[in-house]
């Protein structure tokens, strides 16, 4: 019996090797990006130019509503504010040029002088992400569909607020123990926003906005941050890691 | 190599990754529905799902409402909400609502039906009648109007107890105005048949007023101890027809003490009771301890300001106000509010045509109401043109339904819903959108005909300006409040008539039924809401079987117990149902609640229950004329 | 046709018969597996279950045979630790009814639990204070150990012992049974005594609420105490069973005896306890929270007649009857109170389990009934179905009865 | 058992000499709380097609009744009858006898201001709360949720629809109190230290006679905490020692009485 095991080994280890190998770098490199699907947002949005372009603040779509809860993404309502096309009007001209309200290509081709008249932008790509918006959500009375990089899902409750006055500064301090929890790069040179905190680096400079990445078993976003992220950085913060501090 | 690789595969993210993402997936079924963000508001608006009508603020997220919360600032609301329109966003989102106009079950549009109801206008002449089952709103100076384009004066109101306190106050009495009662503001509350806080009048500024009213003592009297009954300091049995006589004994003893009105009739009024209603008599009647009346009479007599709030019968009203009046205290009497249509009817001409007694019209416009369940018998038309916004034994019985928008869609108005102690008014604008192929039933209306308005806003806006409102304050939900009183010296206590309405006629049955109403069933226009079926206790419905109450001693009478199936038969048909003893019902009275049995709309009330409706037998007040279910009585058998 | 795989030396009914026999089982077990579809897809709403009653006849079903399977670790303890060498020849046996009871117990369990998937979560996030979480280790952990001590017994089966590796492999696991037997002992002591803890812990539950010794209220002993005085008999039973059904002797009568003298006496020590312990609650417990004995119990459904019949029927008769050598000697008499036994200890792990949460704690409350439906029982079937597939399956093929031979065969020699 | 205690403890008084029994409180509860009604057909089911309805609403043993109305009786015959309402939401133990029992800690009293929290996507749906509960304030999800067609587009953000198989229960509508810490820190002012009003339950809210009082029964300028120390005031089940955080009040003794077992004429259990 002895021998029989020790040939065994012996024949044994080769082939374990590779399969460990295989594996592993399957494992590690190939299979972890076969959970994502990528998926565009519903439009080009370029916070580039917006912000660098128009010279608008954050606050001037994203801000605190008189309640202190968070107006995320803007809403049309926000939106028209500047892309003042009037979707009565342009409905109007839809209807008179003999297009199919919903057929929002043929919309698009018609060049209608109502909605390209009101375009804000000067380059033709930067038009065409515009005129898209216009057209597929802003006439149609329909709230642009965005995805949200940053997913949570319904039972958790997440307070913009409370986390409002977390300074990048004082948390460089413990930049170490946060290090799984925050890109260390972050503190390297702390913006002038604690957005950078969860969300993408920067964004406030992204032209062309990256592709959502979808799990596709649990459908959450890659970046949705897990519950030991934020028990991490709530212990350390000295913060309450009750259940019904972040969940309902 | 298998080995290997699986060693491998564990050392990897893989499969902790995809254990972790499968119980994500678990805490996420997709078959769940997910929750839409936005901002949250609150936008005041009026709910007209129950009979007077609430004032709320309906919450919504992201434009969507969702929910439905009180209006602290307005005086109807102070806060709270009826358990039925708690539930009205989950009505204004139900599959039971109608979705487009029907010609005879066939779906028409719009264009189509103006044009038969045109043609029908055109052919009945004056023979037009209305049903409407809202009892605040300006709507009813449309179709009224309408009616008085037509030459007809056939405008019928669901029987309600404002109408009795119509007939009784401005008919028998000859008052002016709308009877309130400042509940809030007295000491000593005798609910004389009201149960004020569960389903009568202005049931939500009624419990706001009961909670504010710190020290006052209610007093509820009738044939059951209601949930009125179970918050209120004392319960005095009284059967549902002898509370005319009831209140006519107390003022025997109000008149003892030397109580009087400067009214023209008051010595006959004091001979009759004096002689007719004497506390023995009373008692022989009624079977109301003399001792009783005495104690409830002493302290409405040391009260600084008592109120009786009169509920059932015509003869009953008057007995309350006469009762009232000798008293001097919490009865307050409101001026109605201008009119926003000249050729409408007031308040009280719409009151006046008795329902009970039968319709019969070639042309009938049902409005929010639902006589095909109520008034199975008593309603006939050539032609009927239901509007409501979800399906209900009317709409499936009428020749034409047109859906209206729900209540919070459309522009509405409550104007002094009767029981509220100041002329009271509040508008609603919509908080958001139709959804379906809806049309306000006012705008229909002026389509037909032309009473000098484009559309119902514009008569809403000339009913505020007409009453001198501000519109912006309304819009905001706050209440437009009239603060005068109409002159009331020629006002009589009809003593001529009460004398013989106020005693008791009673049935042949076995035993009496106390019809009764809980708003979480629903009210005899409003059938039981999505949410409200689990709130509904065994007392009324076990199953789908109705549930009747009586005590042990009646329950011993009839030979049955707890659980036994019973029918009960009684006016024109009968019922099925269940028997709970509860002590708080009087011997020989079976409890039976209103609003279950319907036969159409969703499974949320549909085959609930029977409809207790169909056992009440109308009988007509003696001297006053007037129909009335009091009185009713029913055999039961076991099954 | 199958006869090369039967245990050595034994003779077993023809293939066509026992495939019938089988056919009858897995027609119960079919039943009950659909049953268990529509728990799974549908949800326990399909069960007799409800929000007063969130415990009933599955929940009764695994503490009943968790503690009849108790006969496993008992008995193992005795032969293993004190080396009871008699205990040899019915060991197989109990190892086997163990396995099944919780095995079976697993089973129901993952249908009882509303989220399945998330059965794990018990290790992943575990609180400790709850007496569940025990619970959830020391059944999953003996199942284990249950399995090892099971795998020998399919490894000695005639033909797959004849591989050497096979062999050797049984014979290791063997010499390394008394560690496995004392770890099953430990544990299921422990789990035994968690599944009475669960009901003791109970602070809103003045039926069931018990004082106790450190974190381990008194039910918690009593529990185990119960099970290792039913457990062993249990074991006779089926071993009798199964020789009425097979017409062969397979445990001679003197270890049934032997089990039912353990049993009886385990049973005596219990029932001093449940004596006691049920009359310091009802004198002491009881009054000091407002209540009185009598308010403990409704109608026929909850009466006093439950507790009388757990108690002196099934629990102070049979202990008596299993301590009388010349009672427990006659084998009429041995099964008699071998059954009252088990009836006994089912018993009250229904009492606890549903008249705990019948007792209406609000005054204002009622009493409700519980009655389970066909769902519950249909999968409570099944399991049982599972059980007798596995005890034919294993006395067709496995050396289960070490004895049958000289029993059977030679002696008739 | 030790008592947890925080320097916030939200509570409940509730005036049954106040509650009608109307059950708006109820309906206003399941609108916030996302609670479906109870339909008994389930159209994307196709496996529930073939057997049992669901079960029908007046079985009050299967409903989601987070808050639940019973009725009280004197037991009095006619004409002494009395009865009373009382309204039962989960009582917010301060010594809970579901939170140790649960083997996932999918339910806990570890944040400030005492509330037992209640977590669907950890619980096991074992039920174990559910017996150890002698409010039966928690309810289990026999059923997945199932709104009728189109009713699911007006739900509320406040909780999270919970799948079949979890257990839930009332939890003082907290996701509101979160919203008033956000309101409050907004408004710059202390969200540990809010004013009464500030945060209130659904069914506070909604209840027309105002019988339903909350707020920190530790904050002196709260309503409840004059409210829960008058000689009127009573806990459910005080001798289990529980220690709930619901007061009730009520100036009847049969009441009163009601609320607590007395037979024994025995002292508190400690």
């Amino acid at each position: 019996m002895e021998e029989r095991k020790a040939s065994k080994r012996c024949g044994g280890v080769f082939p374990f090797i590779i399969g460990f190998l295989a594996t592993c770098i399957l494992g590690w490199a190939v299979i972890p990006g076969l959970f994502f699907e990528k998926v565009e947002q519903p439009l080009r949005f370029s916070h580039a130019i917006h912000v660098d372009g128009q010279g608008m603040d954050c606050e001037t779509c994203h801000y605190f509503r008189e309640d202190g809860s968070y107006a995320g993404f803007p809403t049309n309502e926000v939106c028209a504010e500047c892309h003042a096309v009037d979707p009565g009007e342009a409905m109007e001209a839809i209807a008179e040029a003999g297009i199919d309200p919903k057929d929002t290509a043929a919309i698009m081709a018609a060049n209608l002088d109502v909605i390209e008249g009101a375009l804000a932008s000067s380059d033709d790509e930067n038009k065409k992400a515009e005129r898209e918006y216009v057209v597929k959500y802003l006439i149609q009375g329909k709230e642009v569909p965005w995805l949200n990089y940053q997913y949570q899902p319904d039972n958790v409750y997440f307070s913009h607020k409370a986390h409002e006055g977390l300074d990048i500064a004082e948390l460089a301090a413990m930049k170490k123990d946060l290090s799984d929890v925050v890109d260390p790069a972050v503190f390297d040179e702390p913006g002038e926003h604690n957005c950078n905190l969860c969300h993408l680096k920067d964004i406030q400079k992204n032209d062309t906005p990256p592709a959502f990445q979808r799990n596709v078993l649990s459908g959450y976003s890659k970046m949705t941050m897990k519950m030991w992220k934020c028990e991490r950085c709530h212990a350390l913060k000295g913060q309450p890691n009750a259940c019904y501090t972040c969940h309902k | 190599m298998t080995v290997g690789a699986t060693v491998g595969i564990l050392f990897t993210p893989t499969v902790w990754k995809a254990l972790d993402d499968v119980s994500i997936w678990t805490q996420n079924w997709p078959w769940i529905p997910r929750l839409k963000y936005g901002e949250n508001k609150a936008v005041a608006t009026v709910s007209k799902m129950c009979e007077s009508g609430c004032a709320v603020k309906v919450r919504t997220v992201a434009g969507e409402a969702f929910g439905t919360m009180g209006n602290t600032e307005n005086p109807i609301s102070g806060g709270g909400v009826c358990p039925l329109c708690a539930n009205g966003v989950q009505v204004k989102n139900s599959p039971n609502r109608i979705k487009s106009p029907m010609l005879k079950g066939e779906a028409v549009t719009w264009d189509k039906a103006k044009e038969i109801v045109a043609e029908k206008l055109a052919a009945a002449g004056s023979k037009v009648a209305v049903i409407s089952g809202d009892q605040t709103g300006t709507i009813n100076e449309v179709f009224s109007a309408l009616l008085a384009s037509k030459g007809s004066d056939a405008f019928y109101a669901m029987p309600c107890d404002m109408q009795s306190a119509c007939k009784a106050w401005n008919g028998l009495m000859g008052g002016s105005g709308q009877v309130g009662y400042d509940m809030k503001g007295a000491d000593v509350v005798l609910l004389a048949g009201a149960d004020a806080l569960e389903s009568w009048g202005p049931t939500v500024a009624n419990m706001k007023a009961f909670a504010d009213n710190e020290g006052g003592k209610f007093i509820f009297a009738g044939p059951f101890q209601t949930k009125t009954a179970s918050v209120t300091s004392k319960w005095v049995p009284v059967p549902a027809e002898g509370m005319a006589a009831f209140t006519l004994g107390i003022c025997y003893y109000v008149l003892q003490a030397g109580k009087s009105v400067p009214a023209a009739d008051f010595d006959q009024f004091k001979a009759m009771v004096m002689s007719g209603y004497t506390p023995a008599k009373v008692e022989a009647a009624t079977g109301v301890k003399a001792d009783a009346m005495a104690e409830v009479a002493k302290q409405l007599l040391t009260a600084k300001s008592p109120v009786v709030v009169p509920g059932g019968s015509v003869g009953a009203h008057a007995a309350a106000f006469a009762l009232n009046l000798l008293l001097g205290g919490g009865m307050k009497v409101l001026p109605e509010f201008a009119k926003a249509v000249g050729s409408a009817m007031s308040r009280a001409e719409m009151m006046k045509n008795d329902i009970l007694q039968g319709v019969n019209a070639d042309l009938l416009f049902v409005y929010e109401a639902n006589p095909a369940y109520v008034l199975a018998d008593q309603v006939k038309a050539g032609f009927t043109v239901a509007f409501d916004c979800v399906n209900t034994e009317t709409t499936a019985a009428a020749d034409l339904v047109l859906p209206i928008p729900h209540s919070y869609e459309r522009v509405d108005d409550l104007a002094s819903p009767y029981g509220l102690p100041q002329a009271t008014y509040t508008m609603g604008a919509p908080v958001c959108k139709a959804s379906l192929d809806v049309m306000n039933a006012g705008d229909f209306v002026l389509g037909l005909a032309d009473l000098g308005f484009e559309s119902f806003q514009e008569v809403i806006d000339a009913k505020v300006s007409a009453i001198g409102a501000d519109a912006d304050s309304l819009v905001e939900g706050n209440a437009f409040v009239l603060d005068e009183t109409p002159d009331v010296s020629g006002v009589t206590l009809a003593a001529s008539v009460l004398g013989k309405a106020a005693s008791p006629v009673k049935g042949t049955g076995a035993v009496a039924v106390a019809p009764y109403t809980l708003l979480n069933v629903g009210t005899a226009n409003q059938a039981t809401t999505p949410n409200a079926p689990c709130t509904i206790s065994n007392n009324q419905l076990v199953g789908d079987k109705l549930v009747v109450m009586m005590n042990g001693t009646t329950a011993k009478k009839l030979g049955v117990s707890v659980g036994s199936k019973v029918k009960l038969s009684g006016g024109s048909g009968e019922c099925q149902a269940l028997v709970q003893l509860f002590e708080g019902v009087m011997d020989g009275v079976v409890a039976a609640p209103l609003g279950m049995g319907h036969t159409t709309g969703d499974e949320f009330s549909k085959g609930k229950g029977d409809n207790v409706y169909k056992i009440l037998t109308v009988s007509s007040e003696a001297a006053t004329g007037a129909s009335t279910w009091a009185g009713s009585t029913v055999n039961v058998a076991k099954i | 046709m199958d006869s090369k795989l039967f245990p050595e030396g034994t003779q077993r009914c023809g293939l066509g018969k026992f495939l019938i026999w089988i056919a009858v089982i897995l027609g119960f077990f079919s039943w009950g597996l659909y049953a268990a579809v529509l728990v799974l897809y549908n949800g326990i709403g399909t069960t007799g279950l409800d929000n007063y009653f969130g415990f009933g006849a599955w929940i009764t079903f695994d503490l009943a045979v968790i503690a009849l399977g108790a006969g496993a670790f008992f008995t193992g303890l005795l032969k293993y630790i004190l080396k009871i060498k008699q205990l040899e020849k019915i060991i197989n046996l109990t190892v086997i009814v163990g396995f099944i009871c919780y095995s079976g117990a697993m089973l129901v369990l993952t249908l009882d639990i509303g989220q399945p998937g998330r059965a794990w979560f018990g290790y992943w996030h575990p609180n400790v204070h709850s007496m569940l979480t025990e619970v959830i280790f020391c059944i999953t952990c003996y199942c284990t150990v249950l399995i090892i001590e099971f795998v020998p017994l399919v490894l000695e089966q005639k033909q797959l012992n004849k591989i050497p590796f096979i062999h050797a492999l049984a014979h290791n696991m063997h010499i390394n049974m008394a560690l496995f037997a004392g770890l099953g002992a430990f544990l299921s002591t422990f789990h035994q005594g968690s599944l009475g803890g669960m009901y003791g812990v109970l602070i809103g539950r003045p039926f069931a609420f018990r004082e106790g010794f450190f974190i381990w209220p008194w039910t918690f002993f009593l529990f185990v105490l119960s099970a290792v005085g039913s457990g062993p008999v249990f074991t006779v039973l089926v071993a009798t069973f199964m020789e009425k059904l097979t017409g062969k002797k397979l445990v001679d009568f003197k270890t049934k005896a032997l089990m039912g003298k353990i049993a009886g006496t385990m049973l005596c020590v219990y029932m001093f306890f449940k004596i006691l312990d049920t009359w310091a609650w009802a004198t002491g417990y009881l009054p000091s929270v407002g209540l009185t004995f009598d308010q403990m119990f409704y109608g026929v459904a909850y009466g006093k007649w439950l507790l009388w019949t757990e108690i002196v029927i099934c629990g102070v008769v049979p202990a008596i009857m299993l301590v009388t050598p010349s009672i427990r000697n006659r084998p009429a008499l041995l099964y008699t109170a071998a059954l009252l036994d088990c009836l006994g200890v089912s018993l009250n792990r229904y009492i606890f389990t549903v008249q705990t949460i019948a007792f209406p704690a609000m005054p204002f409350d009622k009493w409700y009934v519980y009655y389970p439906n066909w769902v519950e029982y249909a999968s409570s079937i099944m399991i049982v179905a599972y059980g007798f597939l596995v005890l034919s399956l294993s006395y067709r093929y496995l050396p289960v009865f070490p004895m049958e031979t000289k029993l059977n065969y030679q002696s008739g020699e | 058992m030790q008592v947890k205690e925080f320097k916030i403890k939200w509570g409940m008084v509730i005036d049954i000499d106040k509650c009608t029994g109307c059950g708006a409180c109820m309906i206003g509860c399941q609108v916030e709380n996302n609670i479906a009604p109870m339909t008994k057909k389930d159209p994307y089911n196709y496996v529930q097609a073939l057997t049992k309805d669901r079960d029908d609403p007046s079985n009050k043993l299967r409903t989601l009744t987070w808050m639940n109305i019973y009725e009280l009786s004197n037991g009095q015959p006619y004409p002494n009858h009395e009865t009373a309402y009382l309204p039962r939401p989960c009582m917010q133990c301060g010594s809970p006898a579901c939170v140790p029992v649960c083997p996932v800690v999918a339910t806990d009293k570890n944040e400030e201001g005492g509330i037992v929290s209640q977590i669907y996507p950890r619980c096991i749906g074992c039920r174990y709360c559910m017996a150890a509960c002698p409010y039966h304030a928690r309810y289990f999800n026999w059923w997945d949720p199932l709104w009728p067609e189109g009713m699911d587009k007006g739900l509320s953000t406040a909780v999270s629809p919970r799948p079949r198989g979890v257990v839930e229960k009332c939890n003082f509508c907290h996701s509101r109190y979160l919203d008033a810490k956000d309101k409050a820190r907004q408004e710059g002012s202390d969200p540990m230290n809010l004013p009464d009003g500030a945060y209130v339950t659904a069914c506070t809210d909604i209840c027309p006679t105002k019988a339903i009082h909350f707020g920190d029964l530790n904050n002196p300028e709260h309503k409840v905490y004059e409210l829960s120390r008058s000689k009127h005031a009573f806990r459910l089940l005080e001798k289990l020692g529980l220690h709930p955080q619901v007061y009730y009040m009520s100036e009847r003794e049969w009441v009163r009485k009601q609320g607590d077992n007395y037979n024994a004429g025995g002292g508190a259990h400690h």
